[in-house]
This record gives C-alpha cells, structure tokens and sequence, in this order.
C-alpha cells in the first residue's frame, strides 16, 4: 500500500494555485446550481430536479485529483459531478430546459446526463445503476490494459441496494480500477440513515469486509476531499485495485426541487440542522482557507464570483434561446 | 353518492382494509411521509403507525421478504412511487410470488402480497420514472394485475386486492391522484376479471387502460356531438381478462380500438387486438386499431413529450378513420397538464 | 454445406467473432467449464482462456457491468444458463442498457452488450427453469430480442448481435442444441428484423418461434400429405419484428396461426394476432389462433408436462380445424424427447 | 449477549439420548439421499436433483436445536434440510416420482419443496429467494409478536448475489428473529470460492459487519453444529435479532445428478480432494463419539442403520407405487 498522502498544507506558496483552481470550480458548480434553481422555479425546466447545494466539495476535489481520460458516473444528483468533471454550464442548462443543445439533446433531462468529451460518461436516476456501470469500465480499462480509472458518485442510500455489494465484491475479486466515492448525506428523500441502515454500521466498514480499501474524508472541506481522492487515486494507479472514498456532507435544498424544506413546511429536518451544515459551508471554508494563506484577497475572490456567476447567468441565457428538438426526430438513436 | 379523488379513495381503501384486517401492513420508501405516496398513504400512517413503515431501497429482496411474511399470515402491501423500480422486483414476483401456490401444489398455503406501483407521465419525467409494465407482468400466470382508471375502482380494486388470496398488482397512474369521483363510502370490493362499460355505444368499441379512460370519455364526448356513438370498455384488470365483456362490446359495434398507456409490441393493445381476431373475428366490420406510446424510450423536452403520448384527440381520429371519415386536427379537446413539478 | 449442431454452431459463431474482434470477452456462470454451457461456449474457452471466464452469481449489477464495458468499447457477451435468472437483470437491462443511446441523445455512444439465455424445458425442469420472456422483454424499445430456430440462424444471429451496436438479448431453446442443420462456415451475419420463410405453402400460415418452428415443420409435412399446404414463418426476432413477412404470407393464405414458446396473455402469439387483425384484416378468411404454453406455471410431473407444452400435434390440429376439418388424434408425430437428467 | 453455550460433551451419560437421536437423523438423511441417488439413476425421476450427501450435519444439527412451530426455507440442494426438519423420505421421493402424493403434488419437484406441517415452508431454485422468504417470515414473527424463527438453509454462492445483503441488511435494522445457515462447501457447480469472492474475505466477516451476530460452526460435526445451533436459537429468542451460522462442509456427489464427480470424468475438484472430506464424514464422526462415548454399541448402531434403511426403501416403493397427477388438474391451484 503507497503512503498515505501528506495533506495539502495550504499555507505552502506552491499550493496556492491550487487552491484558487479548486475555489474557482466550487465557485463555478455553486453559483451555476443556485442560479439554475432560482431559474426553476418560474416551471420553464420541466424535469424533475435533484440540486446538489452544499454538497460541491466532494465533486471538485475528487475530479481535481482524475485526469480528463479518466471517466465519471453518477446517480440522480448529478450536476456538480457533470460540472466538476468538465461539463458545461451551457450545455446542463439547455438539458434542463429542455433544448436540442442539451448535452443529451433534451432526451434525458436533468437526471440523465452525459459528456463524453470531459469522460463524464452518464447518470442514472435509478439507484445503483451508475455503480455497476462505472465497475464495467473499469472491467474495460483492466481487459484493454488501459491505465485509466472509472469513478462513480452515488449517495448513501445505494448501501441498502444489493447491486452496492455485487459490485463491491466483483471488483474486489477482479481487482478492478475503480473509484466509489459515497457522499454520505444522512438522508434518502426524508428519510435519515438510522431507519435505513443497521444501527452502528457504517458503510465504510461493511465495504472494507469485502477487501475494498476505504477512505473518509470531510466532505466540505475541498482540500480535504482532494488530498483523500489523490490518495486513493495514486493507490488505484499502482495497485490497481478498488478504493471506497467516503464523504460526509449535506443536501440543502429539499430531495427535488428548487426550495429550501422549511418553505415547504417540511419537518423532517429542522431548520436548526440545515443552518449548522451551511455554516459548513465548503465554499467558506475554501475562502477561509485562501485567505488565512493569503492566498488571494477579498476583492480577488469577490471579483473571481462576480465574473463567474456573469458568465453563468449569459450560459442560462443563451440556452434559454435555444431550439426544441423537433418532434420529427422522436425516433432518432432508438439503436 | 360522495364525490373523492383518486388518492383519496385509495386511502380510504387503506385505512378500510386495516381496520377490518389487522394482518395488513404498508411499506416501501417514503408510505410513512406527510405527503405519504401524494396522499394515498398518510391517513393509514397516522392512522397505524406501527402498521405502516419505511423501507430502505431493496426491492429485489423486499418482494421476497413480503412473500415470507404473507406465507406466515401477514399481508404486506408494498408502494413503489414509481413503477419504473419494480423491474428490481421481478425475480421474487415471477420466479417466487406468482409461482407459490402453484409450484408447491396448494400444500404452501397463499402468499396474499399487494403491490402499488405509481406510473409517471410528463413534466420531463424521462425515460426510467414513466414505464407500466402491466403487460410484461400481466404475461405470467398465477399474477393479479390491475389498472384503476377511477376513483372508484381505485378503491373497489384494493379493496380487493387487501383480501384476496394471491399477489395483486396496482397500476395507478400518477395523473389520475387528483381525478374525482364517486365513490362508495362502504367497503365493495370490485371483483378481478370483470370489466367496466364505461359508456355504452354502438359505432365503435374502445378498450381503454388507465388515464387512457379518461381520454377515450374525452374523445367520445366529442364524436358524439357528430353522431358517432362510442362504446368504452375498462377492463381493470389485465390479468384476468374480462374477454366476455370485450367480445361481447365488438360483438355490438363491430369496430375495435385498443388505448394502452404502454407500447404496442406485446403489449395491452396487441393483447386485445389478438383476442378479437380470434374469438370475435366474424363481427370485426373493420381492422382493429391498437394505440399506444411512441416506439421509443419516453423523451424528456416538452415537443417530444407531446409527440410521445397518444391523447384524446388521437382516439377521437382513430375512431373518424374507422368510420371512414376525414381526420382532423382535434388538439382543442386535449387536456393541457396542470402537474407543476418538481415531481 | 456443412452439418452443424446448434450448439456448435453457437460456438463456431462465438470463436469466428471473437478472432475478428479481440474487444468481444464472454463471461456468465460455467462458461469455461469444460461443458461450456452445453458444449457452446468450450471451443472460445480453450482459445481464449482471457477473454472467456467465469462470473460470480451476480445477475442483477452484472448487466450494468456490461453496460459500462460496453461504453468503453468492449463488447460483453454474458450467458444465463437459464433465461429465468435474466429477471434479476431487468433493471439494468430495462432501465439502463435499452435506454442508453436514446436517453442520452446519442451523446454517450453505445452499449453493444450480447446476452444469452438458455430456455429449459421437459425432463421436471419446473416452474423456474423453463421460462422465456422474450415478449416482455420484446415490449421495451431499444432491445433487440431473437429466438434463433435453427443452426443457421443460431450462428448468423449470433454474428449479428457481436457485431452490432446496441443490445442484443438471444433466447436459445434447449432442446434446439442438439438439432443439425446445414451452416456456412463463412461469417454471414443474418440480419435482425429478415423472417425466414421456413417452408412456402397456401392454405394456412402458421408463425412459429424458436422450439415450435420444428414443430410446426412436423405438423405441415403430416398435414401436406392429407393436401394442406402450410406456410411456416420464423419471424428470427421478436424485436425488431418483420411485419412484412407476417403479413404478406397471410395476404397469401388467408389464415393464421401462432405458435409460441411462452404464454398467451401479452404474449407474442397475442402480438402477431394483433397485427394481423389491425394490418391484413381484409386478407383474413378465418379467425386467427394463438397457440402458446397453457396458462399456468410450468410442472413438473410428466403427465402434466405433457399436457403443458404444445407440440407438433396441437399445431396439425389446429390447422384442420382453421381448415374446417375434423381434428383427430395425432400424437403419433410427436417426437419423443430423448434428452435424459440430471438436466 | 448470552453466555457462548457449553460445547455439549458427549461423555456425559445425560447426553447419550440426543447422541443418539441425532445419529439416527444423520442416517435417515444420509440414507435417504444415498437411496434416492441410486434409484435416481434409473431415470424414473425426471427432475434435476441436486443431492445432499455429505453435508447432513448442518441439516440436523440445526432442525434438531429449533421447534416445529420454527420454519425453515431452504435452496436447490434441499433434502438435508426437508427431511430435518420434520419431512418424510416418503413425500419427498414421491415429488420426485411427480406423484400425486409427493409433498408439491409433483409441481414443484426436487427444488420445489414443502411440508407446513413440519415448518418446512418452501425450497427455491433461485439463489437467494430462500433468504428474502426467511426473512421475511421473521418480519411476520417480528409484527405478530410470535415467539417463533425463521431460518434459511443456503449454500456459499448466495452470498455473491444483491439479495444476500439486503436482507441482511434489513433483518440488522429492524432486529429480526432469523437464522441464516450457510453450508459452505466451497464450490458452485464447478467453480471454486476464490474465483468467485474476493480473496480473503470471508462471508461471516462480511455479514458482522452489519452488526449481525456470527456463528462457525464445524460443519461435519453434528455436535458442533448443534452446540452453535443452540447458542443461536437461544441468542434469538432472547435478542430476537439476526444470527448468521456459518458452516464448512462438503458435497460429496456432482453438482447436480447422483453421480461422483470422477465417475463422469469431472476434474474441477480431485478424488483426493473427495476423499479427504468423506475420511470427515459426518456419520462416522457420530458414529465414533457415540462408541467412544458408549451410548450405544456397534451391534446396535447397525441394526439402527439397516432398520432406517429398510424403513427408506419401503417409502420409495410405496411413492414409486403412486398415481400420477390428473392432467385435467393441470390448472389446479393457480392462485
Ligand atoms: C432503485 C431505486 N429505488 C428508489 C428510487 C427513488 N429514489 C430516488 S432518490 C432516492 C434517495 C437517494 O438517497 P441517496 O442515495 O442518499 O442520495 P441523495 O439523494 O441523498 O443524494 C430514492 C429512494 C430510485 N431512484 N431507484
Ligand atoms: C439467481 C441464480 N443464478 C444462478 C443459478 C444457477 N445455480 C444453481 S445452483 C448454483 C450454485 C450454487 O452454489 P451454492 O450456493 O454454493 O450451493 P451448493 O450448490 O454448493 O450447495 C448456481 C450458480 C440459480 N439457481 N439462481
Ligand atoms: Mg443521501
Ligand atoms: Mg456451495
């Protein structure tokens, strides 16, 4: 097993870029999430919506640590791993509204998907799906001998599907080039873990029963994420072998939809709770960081978040202004 | 009689149900919310809540647990908010649930187990939240499958399924939560295998399934006011079969639409096309017609999504080209969707 | 020509593939036992011990597995050694493999998976060993669904489906594996979608799939000798389906029979009555009639599996009938299985 | 957690009765098994059967520490478990005849299975059903607040299979009264546990990290497999939550079919390798302790054996000698 990886100290000059790159991206998949639910809620996107506010941390530092041939998966979440991996703003907002220049033309919406040129292969909306097909590429990557790695983002939730351990055994058995990585939110929909998932097991330990080897992180600490993603992508380059990247994190908005819970009324969290995780907020925290190292200073990094979310707001824009597909081509790419 | 909707009248059927049986019990992700199942579980949830409970994501495993319970006395009604997941269940349906009292020669006792699936539609649902897989399932002996298409059958159909003997399946489509009714507010199960005469008619017969009713009732209405009379059949359940009832109507009007809410390749409509070129085939006037989704996976962009569902004004067409007479452009007559998402 | 088995034929088809095309691995439970799946998987085995190799009991992820190898390029070629245990693979199968290409608009390339099942039947194989589900397979677009009959088409279609771009699910009889045939040892892929016409005739059609096309061979041979002439149509795939052929034969006879491997009810027997009804009614001199399993599970006790499976004689039988002719008993041209256990 | 249950001594003369009791299951399963795979070979039983030989112990050692008001579920490789739980060699070789009187009506055949009158709920061909079914039975127990155990009867296989850990999972979270026996004979069909599970790994560390309570128990050993058998019934009635046994034990004949492996030319597994775990047989080990113990003597245990033996063959010709099912019965019983 190579060493575990020194964590990213970022006082050190030399990181400082690298934490403005990755400040950049959260900025980047935050301001284009935020804007994409406010531009929701006026019922122009119809595709029923999973935002993955707060959660970014985990998709910056792990696609920070994979190089672009390496190829992504992901469940019904999935625009900040769309984004992280290189995805264009312009392109998810025109699937969500609905266009032909959705990067899956309108066909498959916001749960659904895909841009091969960054190597984000597919989401799936259905649980466990984007876990057994990232396991094929890396089937793919062992038979061809290729040194690529195949990472696949999925909840909590995939640990109560059987699919989670057939996978799991299967590319422990076949030694399989393969990146999990579990953002462990506490909840499915409404429900919290504890009713869900056996009292005192967790999912890192039952992974680790099969030989997987497994890594936790914080997951809104981005350098944090990153540190433990090139960890285990060092170690998937050497051995060859699956790694299991566990991230702690939280959902702000509501399961689906553009809204907080509590202006929906809904109790299943308290207001209390979602306040404690925000003030967790990875991207303060990535701006605490760059500050304590003097890194860059407030007006940079205020000036780095106008001019994204500028440019955010005209990628909305101009997808908005896109065309329907037209309906005579229903019956394309059936095969 | 009292007006309900569709997600009320089978929430009453619950709450019914459990109040007569106390073997019954509810569960599948999120039955034990506030917004229990868009309404149809959260009266049986406050009502039992040690009765009704949330499950994790198994289903393939969970369709094998209900089989358990229902073979120790227990009788387990399970919900898939959509019927797209249930494909995870079908090894314990179809090699286990259906094949029990079968398999075993009746020595196994029965396995009572009832199954709701939600079906989507529209609003960008897409490809993998929109699928009923009625006839795939309906295609293996020893299932019940049902389609509530009202109110009223939505409650009948439970109830029935909350007491017989054998694995029942509900389809219930998601845009038909909010359709009203009548609705007895007694407990009449509605038996299986027996048809609804929607409306009686003489012209032509629609065999419709689900949200199709409605737009069958839609498109009559309409032909109507031009002097076409249409006979409406709901069949219900799709296995059993109510052939008599759909013989009987083609027997009458000699014309025969099939209106499924899935597609035509061995599918509904191709079921029931099938049936009456064998067993009424001397009364067809005409050719049969089946209606069903597009050939291809459901389309999220909103253009496609029109193009995708056959509506109302697609049978009233049907039925002016069966008769020999001019199609038109009816969309006047379709419903616009007032469903605002996320879902 | 050469004389070929079927599983040999299989196996010639997998070897050709396979030395044309070094991204095809085949992999499922047994597949490099020296008994390779009935002998029709040993021959890859031995020359390519890499690419062909055992598979843990994991049908549910496995297909997804495929899905992603497929993704990057590889062809996965996975056997079920019995179709019944393809239930735990629908999700990704339905969900995920079919969907693929539309759903995301063509944008994330391809997922050409291939995947075997064997269909058992006779010898007590049961409830949970015999079944083939390639019509609610067939239901779903995006898969292509063949039932190869014959040697020929056991090896042409195989060579399709390795060479494709999409999914390709084949059900494979088991009781076809030992049946000979001529086979070209070139590689000549038969395309999906080409029924063969079996044998040409004028009084009646009958379609048959898979084990019943043999059948239905038996029958018309008996039957030609009493002055019936027979056209037998082997539609090759369920999906995609070659209306043409279907139609054009009964545009020539006038009557049609189905004979199936599975049930009736949305069955693919219910599929072609449908079409016919819908696209050759005016043709039609005669109801049609469906032909399928009887409507319950599969048993296991002789007498009873005799009963179950129709067979040479109940498709002879049924042409007299469609003829207008007095049936009679005709058990004598059954074939008697010779297939002894353990299985 | 109770107290590990005493390893039952087979000196102590009190324990001399159950010696003995479960030596005569031993033979009767043994037997049976033995005399259905020579008739078997005549080709009168037209059902795949995949036999038992080898591996009574776990069977009887189990039955024997449950109730008959407990049920068990069991897999393809059934008999073992049918018959120790109560079911008689008569039933059972009449559903392999496919009589009227077999105990499926001779639907259901070798892997379709059932007696309810003996807690013998059902055998299922379908790796993994056996367990779901358990568990859910244990559910029922669980809701009915019955005093009662569901236990599955499965082989190593399952656990590479979804289901094996969702109901594992399940029956950890909502604290079920199931009993899981795994018989692990190192094989299915033909493929040995390292090329089919991750390496290293073994499946009772696997289900204890759901925080289910594992047992191993020397499969060959009845004695053994009952002290465990003990310890868990008593750990279940008391806790009520799940128990994983796990056993190490050996099939003697061919996957499926009456034959030895080298009779029909099979290599995946050595004639020494057969040998070496028939030297373990667990009959002869009962047989030794009871000697040694002096519970019985030799004369005795050989009449007991030809006794049962006679009792066997006089079941299999009554069965042979019954009618076959009414195919106007063909749709019998459908729901
Ligand atoms: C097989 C399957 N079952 C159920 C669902 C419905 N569903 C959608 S999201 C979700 C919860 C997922 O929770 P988690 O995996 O923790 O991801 P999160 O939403 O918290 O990011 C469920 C149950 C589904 N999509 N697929
Ligand atoms: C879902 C499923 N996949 C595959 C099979 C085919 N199959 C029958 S028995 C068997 C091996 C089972 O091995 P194990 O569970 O160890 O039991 P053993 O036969 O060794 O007693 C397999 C793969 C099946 N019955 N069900
Ligand atoms: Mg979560
Ligand atoms: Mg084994």
């Amino acid at each position: 097993m190579p060493p575990k990886t020194q964590p990213i100290d970022p006082l050190a000059s030399e990181n400082h870029e690298t934490l403005l790159r990755l400040h950049e991206e959260l900025l980047r998949v935050r301001h284009a999430e935020l804007a994409l639910a406010e531009r929701y809620k006026q019922q122009e996107m119809r595709t029923p919506t999973h935002f993955g506010v707060g959660q970014e941390a985990v998709a910056v530092g792990v696609c920070a640590a994979l190089e672009k041939t390496d190829v992504a998966y992901s469940h019904h979440r999935s625009h900040n791993h769309f984004l992280a991996k290189g995805g264009s703003v312009y392109r998810l907002a025109a699937e969500l509204f609905g266009r032909e220049t959705g990067c899956s033309r309108g066909r498959g919406g916001s749960v659904h998907l895909t841009d091969l040129s960054c190597g984000f292969v597919a989401s799936s909306a259905i649980l466990g799906e984007a876990m057994s097909a990232a396991t094929g590429s890396a089937l793919a990557f062992r038979l061809g001998n290729e040194k690529r790695i195949a990472t696949a983002f999925f909840g909590d939730a995939v640990a109560e599907e059987g699919a989670f351990y057939e996978c799991l055994s299967y590319a422990a058995l076949k030694k399989l080039p393969v990146l999990y990585v579990c953002e462990n939110n506490g909840y499915a929909t409404e429900s919290p873990l504890s009713i869900r998932q056996p009292a005192g097991a967790d999912i890192s330990g039952r992974v680790a029963s099969f030989g997987v080897r497994t890594i936790k992180a914080e997951g809104n600490d981005v350098l944090a994420v990153l540190t433990a993603a090139r960890e285990a992508v060092a170690y998937l380059r050497t051995e060859g072998t699956p790694v299991f990247l566990e991230c702690a994190t939280y959902r702000w908005l509501e399961h689906v939809g553009p809204f907080y819970d509590h202006e929906l009324g809904r109790t299943y969290r308290t207001e209390q709770e979602v306040a404690g995780w925000q003030d967790k907020c990875p991207v303060i925290k990535s701006r605490a960081a760059i500050l304590e190292a003097g890194a860059a200073d407030e007006a940079t990094l205020d000036k780095m978040q106008t001019d994204i979310q500028a440019v955010i707001q005209a990628d909305i824009e101009k997808a908005y202004g896109d065309p329907w597909p037209d309906p005579q081509q229903l019956f394309d790419n059936i095969y | 009689m009292r007006v309900l909707k569709y997600k009320e009248a089978i929430s009453e059927a619950t709450v019914q149900a459990m109040e007569a049986d106390e073997s019954i019990f509810v569960t599948g992700h999120a039955v034990d919310y506030p917004s229990g199942i868009f309404g149809s579980t959260s009266a049986a949830a406050e009502k039992f809540p040690d009765r009704v409970f949330d499950c994790p994501s198994m289903e393939n495993a969970f369709a094998g647990i209900a089989v358990g319970a229902a073979a120790m006395g227990q009788r387990p009604m399970f919900v898939y908010p959509r019927a797209d997941f249930m494909f995870l269940s079908f090894d314990n349906l179809l090699n286990l649930a259906c094949k029990w009292r079968y398999m075993y020669g009746g020595n196994a006792g029965h396995v009572p187990i009832v199954l709701r699936a939600v079906v989507g539609k529209g609003w960008g649902q897409g490809a993998t939240h929109s699928q009923s897989p009625h006839a795939p399932l309906a295609h293996f002996p020893g299932l019940t499958v049902a389609m509530p298409a009202a109110p009223a059958d939505a409650k009948g159909l439970l109830l029935s399924a909350l007491t017989s003997n054998h694995p029942v399946i509900l389809f219930e489509h998601r845009s038909l939560f909010d359709h009203e009714g009548e609705v007895d507010e007694a407990m009449e199960p509605i038996p299986f295998g027996k048809a609804r005469i929607v409306r009686e008619g003489h012209d032509v017969t629609i065999v419709a399934t689900s949200l199709m009713v409605s737009e069958a009732v839609t498109a009559a209405e309409e032909l109507a006011g031009r002097g076409i009379s249409v006979e409406i059949i709901d069949p219900r359940t799709i296995r059993p079969l109510d052939e008599a009832a759909i013989l009987n109507s083609v027997k009458k009007t000699g014309r025969l639409i099939v209106a499924d809410t899935s597609w035509e390749l061995c599918g509904f409509s191709s079921e029931v096309a099938g049936l009456v070129a064998e067993k009424a085939f001397k009364h067809l006037k005409a050719p049969v017609r089946r209606i069903a989704l597009a050939d291809c996976p459901a389309p999220v962009s909103m253009p496609l999504e029109e193009a995708f569902y056959p509506k109302a004004s697609t049978l009233a067409n049907a039925v002016l080209e069966l008769t020999g007479q001019n199609t038109e452009n009816m969309s006047h007559i379709d419903e616009v969707s007032l469903f605002k998402g996320p879902y």
